[in-house]
Formats: structure tokens, sequence, C-alpha cells
């Protein structure tokens, strides 16, 4: 704004100097001791049709030594008399935000899905409260990592050879670890402790192979989003959440329908009765676990890509994960989906009324709230007493 | 136990053991067995059954039967000794190998999966024969009609009875050659008792070796062919079904007067 | 144990007060200690229990004998606040008892067993046995940090808790875990935990299902003894000779009502109790012959529908 | 100090008995680190263990410090969810260090400096923030190189006004570094007569950003402030994902986290013409390349310039303090960080102190010149822009030096 | 390598503040889990409420040290209670997760911007603990003695946090060993394993998980004290739900339902860290090992810690003090 007229004095009123913008609207006044100053806008010499916005025309900053000191009148067109203020442009309503967060809710669900179909399935086969869950995440994303950026292979088919390698270690883990405890005669409690410690052993692994700060795949970083409709999404985001949810699908009807599915609730339930049966428990297990090593690792790919990756980053969900598992009912695949879209979803919608930092609240908060209403969560079943 | 050497038609020592034992389907030789280190259940319990055979355990509650049943099985882990399937060496053989050598198990406690339904229970009865499912299925349906109706309740809201007719059922889904039952009447009303123990006569008129422990003793010892009193993981008694039900010293120890009155 | 062929003074009362009545689902008993009306439980399209209306005989031995699945368990859940009818009152001793919660329920005098027993699998049985006690000094925090004054308590109950066990074979057990007990010695221990209660009502719920006969019979004498010190019992139970031998009256339960009631001599021959429950060899055990004919007869029966079968 | 002459300490006699905690000097300047190997920061832990061992190197290839060389002992300092630091500093103090260099975070400091300072021993960050530490009872012993927020804050704030930007969205990580400069920021910007229209302080470890930004994004501002350590990248991503780019905003950054590897694999574009503030008076590529020949994986450089000049500080108080012993040094600290002679290296410093000159160190991460209260008085802020290849120019736009106080 | 140092920080690791406190909030969780069964992962919580009880109430509105603990022990109680009403009804398992959930609901508040006036933020709270050390009755100085060539020493300061802390851990201990003698902790004992047994002979099982949950959360409280007292600030990532995972592992290591269980695993959790990053460094400086640079000592201590965890309960599942019988009945 060309031609505005400004007067700088100081804080007890003396006068500095009277200025003129220049044709950028900028200007420039020395000072030549730090101070409280009083910079005042003369509005008479703006255009007729603007005023300032915020209707003040005076500023007061202070100059520090050293230092210089800027301040800013935004002008605006002038409101005709009786007309009300009309809406800032670019900014989104409410319910646009509230629809951007609700995608994002399912975005981070489905996510918290994946992964709590893991622990669920462990959960529910082995009666193991595994800790080290989280870190089963991470691997598969660091794996993904090490095959995209270390080997320079397009992320997909490096994805899909860490789900793959993730399985093969799900398998490897049970086989040589957790199935040699069962044999021992290990109890739950104990193993749940271990789990604790092959979460520290491999969160520290992954620290030295991987350094502690955030990495981002090769590809899809910061992919531009596009607008669909009121909300604004990344493609691969879209492609990620598909991904997720028909694994979910497919292995939650397979739990109900299959064989071996069955043959996982029915080890769940009575491994005993399951070996007496003909059911060789060993064998459904080690499934579970290369199922569950898969979809872990998958997990964290989505998250790695949706996210970014670090040491840390399946640790930092593990809380989600388990608020997920059982705010669904624990032990059941699609208890487990439904409860974690409720965590998600609470997660970012909540962030409508509170403040971000606090949105894991919101979420804990309602997972109180349920499991009070039903205490056996959301698709789980009372037991019988008697 | 002071196994009493007065009792003549009841055999105590190993001497018929060995001699029966031979070309026996299933046979255990002194087996011992326990569940915590270093307390032995079994303390070197002998036994065998023939091919076609219907044998009854008994004994007082804590002797062991459960126990000799687990180990024949490969659910108990067994210390020393040896058990035969065929003249082939099942000892501590796992369970799920010795059913697709058609052995069954019905177990006495915990014997259904509570989170499946009934229907998925007996599917899981025939893991190994799944293309059999549904016509075994009709046929235990038969049997306890309450199951059928209930197919798709889930077995842990059943009552004490209707969980017992389940893990029956599911034990008859598989079409074994030697069954082991752990306690099938208990629990069930009078009339579902008689089933069971018809059933476990006509499963063993078909051919099938059957070995039973029971506590409805009495009843136990009319059906079946031989029969072994359990005390404190040994034989006390052996013999036929009929001697040891008239057996003095086991009637006072085992059996009770309370059913003859 | 007791002499069982003297018919004690308790007995004799209690049969005494069952002389008269009429053998009607429901009848009013002179002085009931627990009375039901209207009791309905449904679990979704199942209706598990409707009971119209009942009564318990104070001081007398009342066995509730019903087909698997007719209800019985489910009725004990609901009189004894493990579970909320849907509708339905009750009182015991005169109190109004429906949402009463378990605990108070067992305090006010009613104790039950469980079925699939409930061992508190990492106590030794005798601590199992000691839980049972009321009214412990000691079961109140500050008190319990003062061991004298508690420990005077403490032997009596042991004492008490000592002779429960011999009496029902477990003494030898007295000093290991209740989780390592043989089922039948589960059962035995539910039982014997609740008389630890002392209770004006003991309800069993199968007590004697898995338990050795020989020993069964001995216990039998302690419940009638149990009468007999003024105890009322309430027992679920599916061994006719028991019911035969100690019972002084019979309820029939079947798909959830009650059905027929009476003493158990006439109950046992009650052609719909036969039908629903007994079958057709209820009242004595088989004798060779008839296990023959039994057998027989069912062979006829499957050959029958194999033939059957084949036709089709 | 001396944590390999093992003989003097276990006699009884060098057990400190003595009412004042000063352990006296044993000759060698012994530097203890208490820097983050694990935990929540431990990204932060490679570039400050790099600065401090460059120094280190300098210092004794320029001879050492009093005729002997400088040694070192590396501690874990982990993050508050553990109570590790403590521990560490045990063993810090068992091994006698006369001067401890650390925490990274403010609240593990807090944690720790009545420990260390109770010990006689100098506590000296490179990296708090935190205002607490300006008041805090530190018996002298407690100094800080860490970035001066309040000046950054004000250079920036004052940018951005400057830039025309009349609303302005500030996300920060709500931490004592974060919501320091944040809160400065705020200030400066309201006070210059822009509007900040929203202001969001978000968990860093939170599962993902999304909601933070819809929450500026229903406010559209010009400007927005993103002020944080690493996980800034998934806040680009999440800004670029929901229709806020560099390209339609204005994106300023902080010194937290304009170096980041991550921006590179960014499609290109991503970060022109994206601002950002860094204290210090020179370009920082020399500097980097100096780091990585020390520590080759080195991926991010926070507070490695600070981290330097503490260890250079130090040497050259314990140099000036002809001592080594903690409360020696600490009284020299003041003194050689300000009014003397400028001099940039220790070598060039240590030359002058040996010539009986007064020095006044001037480090990379600013001019370092001490208040009574330990805490930097002056500083210098370079403002940088990136460009299409989503690097920053190494040459500053430019620099402004001013008193921090105020 | 300097193996006194190792020794020395080793043997102090063991019985020094950390495991005072650790210790404390330990045998908090054993009554909760070891003895009641309450699976109660929230422990970190009541360490918080009290540290943060204390800081709030001295600081913030500027009252004396003994009020800020009464504060601070009012605090844990009220969470119990808050806790405990709605959720001792849940089944073990979802019990867990609300705790998890109200702890960390509570650290989140904490450390959020919106309530930084009161709690501070990230940072925490300082400058509480003046009134704890003007009761110290150590003049100022070292305290201790020297075994063999190894020095054991403390400051006066250290000292008397020290002495406060394990006569409270004596203390607990004391009380826990009575209580779990008694009836009443025979009650509590029969809860952990059924609950609906319990109930059907009489007993007030909600009230037994209440008292259990206030008796364990007042002690962790202690712990919480302690740790404010000894850092002299309290800072909210601290009382996080890493912490009550590394109690559980403490309780654990000690052996569940043993009275000094929780003390011995806590001595034995950082003489664990401890010993192995004395070891680690030292080797590390010195030469022996070359696998590792100084400053990856951090990271491998862990991983070293991670396998000694598994190691130990591998071979002792039942902790230091547990009984092998319980933990095979233990098995499903
Ligand atoms: N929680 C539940 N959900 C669904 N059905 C239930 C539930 N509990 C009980 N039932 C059903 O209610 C009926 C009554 O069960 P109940 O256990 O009372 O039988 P019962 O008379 O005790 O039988 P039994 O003699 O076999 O023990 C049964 O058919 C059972 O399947
Ligand atoms: N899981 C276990 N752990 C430890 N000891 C056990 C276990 N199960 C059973 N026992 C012990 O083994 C002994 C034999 O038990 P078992 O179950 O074989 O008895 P049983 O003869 O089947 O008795 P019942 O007729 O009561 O079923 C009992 O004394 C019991 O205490
Ligand atoms: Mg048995
Ligand atoms: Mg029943």
């Amino acid at each position: 704004m060309n031609g505005a007229k400004i007067s700088v004095t100081t804080e007890s009123g003396q006068p500095v100097k009277e200025v003129t913008s220049n044709a950028q609207g900028t200007w420039d006044v020395q000072v030549d001791k730090p101070g409280k100053y009083k910079v005042t806008l003369d509005v008479g010499s703006l255009p007729q049709n603007s005023e300032v916005r915020g209707g003040t025309n005076v500023r007061t900053p202070t100059v520090y030594e050293g230092n210089c000191s800027t301040v800013l009148f935004a002008l605006q067109p002038k409101a005709a008399p009786g007309q009300a203020q009309p809406e800032e442009g670019g900014g989104s309503s409410f319910w646009t935000r509230a629809a951007q967060l609700t995608f994002e809710g399912l975005n981070l669900g489905l996510i918290i899905a994946l992964a709590a179909l893991g622990l669920s399935l462990i959960y529910g086969t082995t009666g193991l409260t595994n800790f080290a869950h989280g870190e089963l995440v991470t691997l598969g994303a660091l794996l993904a990592y090490a095959f995209n950026v270390g080997t320079g292979l397009h992320l997909i088919p490096a994805a899909v050879i860490a789900v793959i390698v993730a399985g093969g270690l799900g398998y490897l883990q049970d086989r040589l670890f957790w199935g040699q405890l069962r044999k021992r005669g290990t109890g739950t409690i104990a193993m749940m402790i271990i789990s604790i410690g092959v979460a520290i052993f491999l969160r520290y692994v992954f620290l030295i192979m991987f350094g502690g700060e955030n990495e981002s795949y090769a590809q899809y970083t910061a992919q531009p989003g596009i607008e669909v409709g009121p909300i604004s999404a990344a493609p691969k985001n879209f492609v990620a959440m598909g991904i997720e949810l028909s694994v979910l699908i497919i292995v939650g009807i397979a739990l109900l329908r299959t064989r071996t599915g069955k043959a996982a609730r029915a080890v769940a339930d009575n491994p005993a009765l399951a070996a007496s049966s003909g059911i060789n428990v060993d064998r459904v297990i080690r499934i579970i676990w290369t199922m569950g090593g898969a979809i872990a690792a998958l997990a964290g790919i989505m998250l790695g890509l949706s996210q970014n990756l670090k040491y840390t980053m399946g640790q930092d969900i593990l809380l989600l994960i388990f608020a997920g598992v059982t705010l669904g009912g624990l032990g059941t695949a699609f208890g487990a989906l439904v409860g974690s879209l409720v965590v998600g979803l609470f997660i970012q919608v909540s962030t409508l009324w509170v403040p971000p930092e606090l949105k894991s609240v919101g979420a804990l908060a309602v997972l109180i709230i349920v499991l009070l209403v039903r205490p056996q969560g959301i698709l789980g079943r009372r037991e019988r007493v008697g | 136990m002071n196994a009493g050497p007065e009792s003549q038609q009841a055999v105590t020592d190993r001497s018929e053991h060995l001699e029966g034992a031979e070309g026996a389907v299933l046979r255990c030789d002194e087996l011992i067995a326990g569940y915590l280190p270093g307390v032995n259940i079994l303390n070197g319990s002998d036994l065998y059954v023939k091919e076609g055979e219907l044998i009854g355990i008994i004994g007082p509650n804590g002797a062991g039967k459960s126990t000799l049943l687990k180990a024949m099985f490969g659910l108990v882990n067994i210390r020393s000794g040896t058990v035969l399937l065929k003249g082939e060496n099942i000892t501590n053989m796992k369970a799920h190998s010795l059913v697709s050598r058609g052995v069954g198990y019905v177990p006495q406690t915990n014997n259904v999966f509570p989170s499946l339904t009934i229907e998925e229970n007996l599917e899981m009865g025939a893991f190994q024969v799944p293309g059999k499912f549904k016509e075994r299925f009709e046929f235990v349906a038969e049997l306890f009609p309450a199951l059928k109706e209930r197919r798709k309740q889930r077995a842990g809201s059943l009552s004490g009875g209707e969980r017992q007719m389940v893990a029956m059922a599911r034990a008859l889904m598989t079409e074994p050659s030697v069954l082991l039952l752990d306690e099938p009447s208990a629990g069930l009303s009078p009339k579902l008792q008689d089933l069971v123990f018809i059933q476990a006569q006509q499963i063993n008129k078909a051919g099938v070796t059957v070995i039973m422990v029971e506590q409805n003793a009495r009843r136990c010892l009319q059906i079946c062919h031989r029969g072994y009193v359990l005390d404190q993981g040994r034989n006390a008694y052996t013999g036929t079904g009929r001697q040891l039900a008239n057996d003095p010293k086991v009637i006072e120890l085992y059996l009770g007067t309370l059913a003859k009155a | 144990m007791h002499a069982e062929s003297t018919i004690t003074e308790r007995k004799a009362a209690a049969l005494a007060a069952f002389k008269d009545l009429a053998r009607d689902p429901g009848v009013p008993k002179p002085d009931p200690i627990l009375v039901v009306d209207n009791v309905v439980r449904r679990f979704g399209g199942l209706t598990a229990v409707e009971v119209d209306h009942v009564e318990v005989q104070r001081g007398s031995i009342t066995a509730l004998i019903g087909p698997n699945g007719a209800g019985k368990t489910t009725f004990f859940n609901q009189l004894t606040g493990f579970d909320t009818a849907d509708s339905g009152s009750w009182t015991f001793n005169g109190r109004a008892m429906n949402g009463v919660p378990a605990h108070r329920v067992a305090r006010s005098g009613m104790v039950r067993t469980f079925q699939l027993t409930k061992a508190l699998s990492r106590l030794t049985v005798l601590e199992n046995m000691r839980l049972g006690a009321q009214q412990q000094k000691g079961e109140t925090f500050w008190r319990a940090l003062i061991p004298g004054s508690w420990r005077g308590q403490e032997n009596e109950i042991t004492e008490r808790a000592e002779e429960l066990l011999a009496r029902f074979k477990l003494d030898t057990k007295r000093d290991d875990f209740a989780g390592s007990l043989s089922g039948g010695q589960r059962k035995l221990l539910e039982m014997a935990r609740a008389l630890m209660v002392q209770p004006e009502l003991v309800m069993l719920d199968e007590p004697m299902a898995g338990v050795n006969p020989a020993l069964t019979q001995s216990l039998l004498g302690h419940v009638k003894d149990l009468r007999d010190q003024g105890m009322t019992v309430l027992f679920v139970e599916h061994d006719m000779d028991m019911v035969r031998d100690i019972s002084d009256w019979v309820i029939v339960m079947a798909q959830g009502a009650v059905i027929a009631e009476g003493p158990p001599s006439t109950i046992m021959s009650d052609e719909r109790v036969i039908d629903a429950y007994l079958g057709a060899h209820h009242d004595a055990p088989l004798s060779e012959g008839e296990l023959e004919a039994q057998l027989h007869e069912a062979e006829a029966a499957l050959d029958a529908e194999i033939e059957g079968e084949t036709q089709k | 100090g001396g944590g390999s002459n093992t003989a003097t300490q276990t006699s009884p006699s060098a057990a400190p008995s003595s009412a004042a905690p000063a352990a006296k000097g044993d000759g060698t300047l012994t530097l203890g680190t208490l820097l983050p190997q694990t935990g929540s920061l431990a990204f932060l832990g490679p570039p400050e263990f790099a600065g401090v061992d460059l120094a280190l190197k300098e210092i004794n290839e320029a001879g050492g410090v009093l005729g002997k060389p400088v040694a070192k002992i590396d501690t874990d300092s982990g993050d508050t969810t553990t109570n590790i630091a403590s521990q560490s500093v045990d063993k810090l103090l068992a091994q006698k260090a006369d001067a401890i260099i650390g925490a990274a975070s403010s609240s593990v400091s807090e944690s720790v400096i009545d420990k260390i300072t109770g010990a006689g021993v100098i506590h000296f960050s490179p990296a708090n923030t935190s205002d607490k530490f300006t008041t805090i009872s530190d018996k002298g012993l407690y100094f800080r190189t860490s970035p001066p927020d309040k000046l950054q804050g004000r250079v920036l704030g004052d940018l951005i006004v400057a830039d025309g930007n009349d609303t302005v969205g500030i996300l920060a990580m709500q931490d004592s570094y974060g919501t320091g400069l944040a809160d400065q920021v705020q200030k400066t910007v309201t006070d210059g007569g822009a509007e900040v229209v929203e202001r969001v302080d978000y968990d860093p470890k939170a599962a993902d950003f999304s909601a933070e930004v819809a929450k500026i994004k229903a406010k559209s501002p010009k400007g927005i402030v993103l002020i944080g350590f690493d996980e800034t990248a998934k806040v680009v991503n999440e800004l670029v994902k929901q229709g806020l780019p560099a390209s339609k905003h204005k994106w300023y950054m902080v010194d937290g986290n304009t170096s980041n590897t991550n921006y590179l694999k960014m499609p290109k574009g991503t970060l022109d013409g994206v601002k950002g503030t860094i204290p210090g008076a020179a370009a920082p590529e020399d500097f980097q390349k100096k780091l990585i020949a020390v520590d080759a994986d080195l991926k991010d450089f926070s507070y490695a310039p600070e981290s330097y000049d503490a260890a250079n500080l130090i040497a050259l108080a314990a140099e000036a303090a002809k001592s080594d012993a903690g409360v020696d040094v600490a009284a020299k600290l003041i003194e050689v960080s300000k009014g003397g002679e400028k001099c940039k290296s220790f070598k060039e410093c240590v030359d002058l102190l040996k010539a009986g000159k007064d020095i006044d160190y001037e480090g990379v991460s600013g001019p370092v010149e001490f208040n009574d209260a330990g805490d930097p008085a002056v500083a210098t802020i370079g403002i940088y822009q990136y460009g299409g290849d989503n690097k920053y120019a190494t040459k500053a736009l430019e620099y402004r030096t001013g008193n921090i106080a105020g | 390598m300097d193996w006194i140092t190792i020794i020395s920080t080793t043997i102090k690791a063991a019985i020094n503040v950390e495991t005072v406190l650790y210790g404390l909030a330990a045998i908090g969780i054993n009554i909760h889990f070891g003895y009641t069964g309450l699976l109660n992962f929230g422990q970190a919580a009541f360490m918080g409420v009290a540290g943060y009880g204390l800081a709030v109430t001295v600081t913030v509105l500027g009252l004396p040290f003994w009020v800020g603990i009464a504060v601070g022990l009012a605090g844990a109680v009220i969470l119990a209670l808050l806790m405990g009403i709605p959720t001792l009804q849940l089944r073990a398992d979802y019990l867990a997760i609300v705790t998890i959930a109200v702890a960390e609901i509570i650290r989140l508040v904490f450390r959020s911007v919106t309530f930084k006036e009161v709690f501070g933020g990230s940072d925490g709270r300082r400058g509480f603990s003046d009134g704890f050390y003007a009761l110290n009755p150590f003049p100022e100085n070292e305290y201790g003695f020297n075994l063999g060539p190894v020095p054991i020493f403390f400051n006066h300061r250290v000292l008397w946090v020290m002495f406060v802390g394990w006569l409270l851990i004596a203390l607990c201990c004391f009380i826990v060993y009575l209580l779990m003698k008694s009836p009443w902790g025979r009650v509590l004992k029969a809860i952990r394993e059924d609950e609906d047994a319990v109930r059907s002979l009489g007993k007030n099982v909600f009230s037994y998980k209440m008292q259990s949950l206030i008796l364990g959360g007042v002690i962790g409280s202690l712990g919480g004290f302690i740790y404010g007292l000894a850092y002299g600030s309290v800072q909210p990532d601290v009382f996080g739900t890493e912490t009550t995972f590394y109690l559980y592992t403490m309780v654990i290591l000690g052996g569940a339902a043993r009275v000094l269980g929780p003390v011995v695993g806590a001595a034995l959790f950082w003489v664990l860290l401890v010993l192995i990053y004395g070891v680690l460094t030292e080797a590390v400086s010195a030469g022996y090992i070359t696998f590792m640079d100084v400053t990856q000592v951090g990271a491998f201590r862990y991983i070293f810690v991670g396998l000694g965890l598994i190691l130990l309960l591998v071979f002792r599942p039942q902790g230091i003090f547990g009984d092998k019988r319980e933990i095979a009945i233990d098995a499903r």
C-alpha cells in the first residue's frame, strides 16, 4: 500500500519519526535505543475502501538491541455498514473438518486394527499378552525400509518381501522360542514378562541397526493430497485403506469359516482338548504366529507409509492396539476391527473439542466408558457362572 | 494301600498282567507319572486291554484314574514305564498323533471348547476326518437330540449335563478303534446315564476297544469285561467285572452299599 | 457316623411336616424357609427358568431333580445372586432377597456350591476351608494387623476345618494346593467349604457327581447330621440312589418350570417324571438280565433304523 | 577427575569427606557426557556426542588442557521414562568427572542437577531450553549453550510479520523447547500486528498428526510455523496431504527441524521457499563436514554446535583457572565467554590465554556470552531459505545478532 | 577396566533411591497383582498423583511440606476410589486396559500445555523438597565405607532419602507380611483365584478389592514421594506406562506374592541395568569390545537387559523367591 502515513513514537509519547510507505507498502524507521515504541497508522491516509483488520491502528512493538522489529497493519476491504463481515476464504467449516477427521480416524483405526488383529490372534490362541507386538509392527516397517531404501527396490515389492520375511520370522519365533517355552510349561504371566524382555531387546536392536531418527520410504513420501468431497487425502491413503480392510475381512472370515481358523479358536479355548481332538496344536500355533507376524508387519508398513518410520513406532501405538483389542472384546477378530476403528475415530474426532495434545485422552476416556457399560467389550460375550 | 492278599477272585500281583497282556491292543507297563516334580501320582500301574474288550477302571477320588488315562494319551508326562499301542511304543507321544492312530478320549473336566458352538465342537471332534462330519453329526444328534436343537449355542453357556453330552458326542465323531472315557456319565440325568452305558456297550460290540473310568462304579462293573481298581496310583485289584462287583473288600472300600439297598 | 436306621427327631419332624401335603407343584409348606414366586430368566429366545411358585421346608432335605438343561443351576444362580432374574421375587426367612448381591445372600445364611467346581487353586485345601468361616475377626483390615486379635478364632476355625476334612477324606491333602486336586476331590472340597459357612440353608449343586460311591455313602450320613443340627438342605442330584436315601421331599423341574413335587417314593413313580427324566430303568440298578434285554432292544432299534436308512 | 587413575580414587583419603563438595583437581580435566543414547530423544544423541568428540579432538591436538589430554566418559541419559540418567551420573561422579555435558532434555537435567552440582561438578547442557534453569539454585555450576529461544523466537516472529503474513498458524512440539519457542513467536507476531489464528501443541509421540493439521487447515493461515524436531517430516507429509503445501502457504521452521534428511526424499519443490532460522554466525556447512569426519553416520546436526562450544568453553575455563576442579572451572566460565580478545577455536583461544590475555570465545552456535545465571546472553540467528531441491541454501539470507534477555 | 567403579556403582545401585522408589511401588503392585490378582497397569499414576500432589501443594499453593504429603496420600486414595468404583467389576484383562488408560490420561494431563500453570507442562515441577531436607538429621557430609578397595559413599541428602525410604520399605514389608498371613490376606488370595467362589462364601469381594487397590496405591504413592524428594522435581513422563511395566518385571523377577519379592526384584533390576552398563562401557573404552562404540553402549545395555530378563524368567519362571508348584498350577 503506497502512501500510508505512519508515525513512530516512544512509549512515553515522544515522537521519533513519521514516514510514508513506499510502493511495496513497506517502510522503515531507524531507532537508536532499544525499548518499547508505539507505531500508529494514520487511518485517514488509507484508501477509501479499506480498513485495518482488528480495528486498532496502533501497535506497540518492543525493539531489542541489535534487532529490528516489524509491525504489520493488515488491510481488508471495508465492509459496507450493516453488512456482516464476509467469512474468510480458504478456511474449512466445522463439518468439513469433521469429515476430514472421520476419514483420518478410519485411516488410523484400520492400521491399528491390523496391528490389533495380529495381537488378538496370538493372544487368542496362546494366551500370551505379547508386549513385544509393537516391535513386530516396527519390524515389518523397518524390513520394508531395508529392502526399499537399502537395496533400492521399489516400495511395493519391498513391502511384499518384508511381509513374507516377517511371516517367516514369526514362524521361527514360535519354533525356536515361544514354542520351546510352552513345552517347558512356562506360565502365561512369566511369558508376559518375557515378552517385555523381548520388546526391550528388539527395540534396541532396531535402534542400533536403524538409528534413532525418523525415516521415510523412498517412494510416496509427502504425496500431495487430492480433494475428494470435503476431505483431502493422498492417493496412497485410499490404497492402503483398501488393502487393510480386505486383509481384515479375509482373515476374520477365515477364522470363522475355515478348519484351521476354527482349530485356532479351539486351541485358544483349551489346548489339551484340542490335542485330544486330533488337532496338531503346535502346528496351529505356528500358523497363527506366521500370520500374526505377517499381519503385524503389514500394519507397520502401512503406518510407515502413512506416517514415518522410527524405532519406537510400534511401541508408540501399542497402547492404542491394546485399547482396540480390548474394546472390541478379547480374542475376536472382528472385535479387534470394531474396537480399533472406535479408538481411531475417537482419537481424531475428539480434537474437534479437545486440544490435540490431549487427543488420546478422549479415546481412552471412551474406552473406559464403553467398558463400564459393556464390561465384556463391544463384541465380547459374558461368561456363564456356575 | 494294603492290597488284601486274602481276596481270592481279584488279583493283585503282576503275573496276571504279564500273562494277559500278550497281544493286547493297548498295554501300559509300570507307569510312573505325575504333575509336579518329585511327586508321582502313578506308582507303577499296569493295564492292558485286548481287542474288542471293555475295561472299567474304578477307585477312590484322587487315586490317579484320570491321570492314568491322560498318561496313556500323552497329556501327562510319563517318567518311566511304557505304553504300547498295537505293539508300537507310544510312550509320551503327542495326543494328536494318537488320534490319527485311532485313539479317542473324553476328558473328565474341561471337556468342551466353551467359545465354540456345539456344532463347531463336534466339527473339532471330526478334525482329522472332515469328510465324515455330516454323517457322524446326524448320528450323534440322534443320540442327544438336545444338541441338535442347540447346534448354534456356544458350549460355554451349556449346563453341566449338556456339556457332558457334547464331550461324549465329540469323541463319537471319529470312529476310534480305542476309546478312553473319563467319567462319561457324571452329571447326566438317569435317562442319559443309561444311554451312555448302553452306547459304550454298543460301541464296544461294534468292535471298538473301550477303557472307561467311572464313579458310577457298580454300573460300570456290570457292563465291562474286566475291571481294575486303582488306589494311590497302583492297581489294587483286577478281575472280571462280576468278580470285582461281588468282592466284599472292593464293595466295602470302593462301591458302598447304597445302590444295592 | 450316625446309625442310619434310627430315625432321628428331625427326620421325624420333617416327615411329619410333609405327610399331609398335596403333591402339586408349588404346594405350600408348613414352615417354609425359602419361598419363590414367578422367577423368570431368559437367555435370548430360551427360557431357562420359569418357576411360578415353590417353597422349601425348613429343617428338611429337599432334592431338586430334572433333566439336563432343565434350569436347575440357573435357578440356583438367580436365588443366590449370581445372575439377575428377568423378573420374580423370593424370600429367605421372610426377607426379600431379589437384587441382593451374592455375598449378602451367603451371609444371610443361604450358601450354594457350584456344579462346575471352583477350587481356589493356589490356596491350600486347608486355607480353602478356613475361608468358608463367617464373621472372622481377622478379615477386617485393621484387626488383621494385630495377629493376637484373631489367633484364637483362627484356631477354632482350623479345628472345625480339620474335622470336616477328615470326614471328606481330604485330610491327607490338607496342605496341598486345591488346584492339584482330582475332579472328585474338588467336589468334596466344594461341599466341605460350603459347610464351613454353617449356613441355615445349604444349596448343593450335584455334590456327589464324580465322588466315589463308598465315600458318597458315608457323606450322606453327614448330610443327615446337618439336618439334625437344624440345617436345611436343598440339593440337585442325578444319582437316584442318593435322592431316595436322604431326601425328605423332591421337587422336579423340567424346561425351566417345576412340574412335580412329592416325597421320593411317590415322585419316582410319577409318569411325567419317568418320562422326562428317569427313563425306564430308574428304580433299581439293572440286573444282568435286564441289561441284556435292554441291549437287545437297543440293537433292534438300531437295526431297524439302519434298515430304514438303507431302504430309503 | 581421571577415570583411569583408580589407585588414588579408592584410597580412603580420596573418598570425599570434607564438607566442601569440591574435590581437588587431579590435573586431568575429565569431561563426562550425559546425552541420549536411548529413549525418545535418541536421535539427538549422535550429533551431540559428535560435537563433544570433535571439540575434544581439537583440544587434544592442540596439546590438551593443563598439559594433559582431556579425558572423556560417555554415559546415557535415556529419557525421563526411566531413571537411568541418575545412575549414569553416579557413574560419572564415581569416575571423578569434573564437568558433565548434558542432558538434552530439560526434564532429565532437572532430575539430576541437584546431584551433579551438589558434588561440585559443572552441569553444562547444550540443549536445555526451559527457563527454570535461569533461576534454579545451582551453586553457580549450571551453564548452557542451548539455542536462545527468546531471540530465535523474536527473529522468526519478526520474519513472519515482515513477510506480510497477517494470519499465522503455529504447530509446536509440546515440550519446553517447542512451547518456549512457540510462545515467543506468538508474542512477537501478535505485537507485530499479525494474528495467530491457531496454535496447536502436539505430542511428538502421537500416532499421527492429521488432527493437528486439520485444525490448522480450518483457519487456513497465510504463514505456518513448524516448531519441533525430526517428527516435523511427518507434519510436512500431513500438510502436503491435506492441501496446505508450501507453495500456497508460507512455512517457517526452526533449528530443530531445518536439517532433516527425510526432506530430500520428498518430491522436488515440496519445501521450495520455506524459511528457517538457525542460531550461529556461520553457515553450518563447514562445521557439518567436520562433524561427519568424526561420525560418518550423522544424519541430524541438532545441538552439535552447542555441544562443541560447551566442551571448548569448559576446556578454556579450566586452562584459565589453571585447575580442573569443577568449582574453579565454573568460576572462570563466564570470563572466557565474553569481554576480551575474540577468538574462535580452542587453539586460537588457548594461545591467547597462554599469552596472558583475556579472551572472548566466539562459538559455532553463536557468540556465547554468559550472563550471571550461566545462560547465554547474546546470540546470532541466521535466516535460511530452502530451494526447489528441498535443501536450504548454505548462505544465510541474513544474520541477526542481539541480546537474548528482554 | 575400572572394576572398582563397576562394583561400587553396582552395589550402590542395589540400595540406592531408585531401588527404594521402584521397590515401594512394586510392593504396591505385588499387593494388587501378586496377592489379589488385580491387573493394575496404572501404578505409575499413583506415583504421579502423589508426586504431583506434593509438588503442586508446595510450589503452586505455597503450603508446607507436610500438607503436600497429606495431599499426595489423599490423592492416591481418591485415585484408587475413582479407578476402583467403576472398574473393579471388570474381568482382569479389562481392568488392565482401563487402568492403563486412566494412567495415560493422568500423564497426558500433567504434561499438557493447557494445564501448564498447575502442573508445569512437560518439565514438571521442582522446588518442593526443602521442607523434607530441612528435617535431615545428617550433617552435610559423605557417608559410607570402603568395602575392601571399593568405596561406597552417599552424600547426606541421598542418605536421608535412603534412610527414610528403606524405613518405609521395612514398614510396608512388615505390614504386608502381617496382612498376608492374616485371614484378610487369605480373602485377597482367594479373590485372585476365583471371585465367584469367594462371593458364595459371603465375602464382599468388591470391598476387599477396593481395600487392596487403596493399600497398594498408597504404598505406590510412597514411591512417588521418594521420587519427587530424591530428585527434587517431578516430570510427567516418569509416570508413564513404561514405569509400570518395569514394576511388573520387578515383581515377577522377585517372585509374585512374596513379601520381599518386589524389593529384591527392584534391586536385581537396577543391578542388572547398572552392572551391564558398567561392564559394557568399560569393556568398550578399554578396547575389549570392538563391535560397538561408546555411544552405542546405551542401546546395547538394553539389549542385554532384555536378554537378561528373558533368561532369568526362562530358567526361573517363578522368580527368585517364587514357588515352582504355584507356577505349575498356574498353567492353563
Ligand atoms: N448364559 C447362558 N446363555 C445361554 N443359555 C444358557 C446360559 N446359561 C444357561 N443356559 C441354558 O439354560 C438352560 C438351563 O441350564 P442349567 O445350567 O440351569 O441346567 P441344569 O438344570 O443345571 O442342567 P444340568 O443338570 O445339566 O446341570 C440350558 O439349556 C442352558 O443351555
Ligand atoms: N494338575 C495337577 N497338578 C498336581 N496334582 C494333580 C493334578 N491333577 C491331579 N493331581 C493329583 O493327582 C492325584 C490323582 O488325580 P486324578 O485326577 O488322576 O484322580 P482320579 O483318580 O481321577 O480321581 P477322581 O475320581 O476324583 O476324578 C490326586 O491326588 C491329585 O491331587
Ligand atoms: Mg478323575
Ligand atoms: Mg446344573
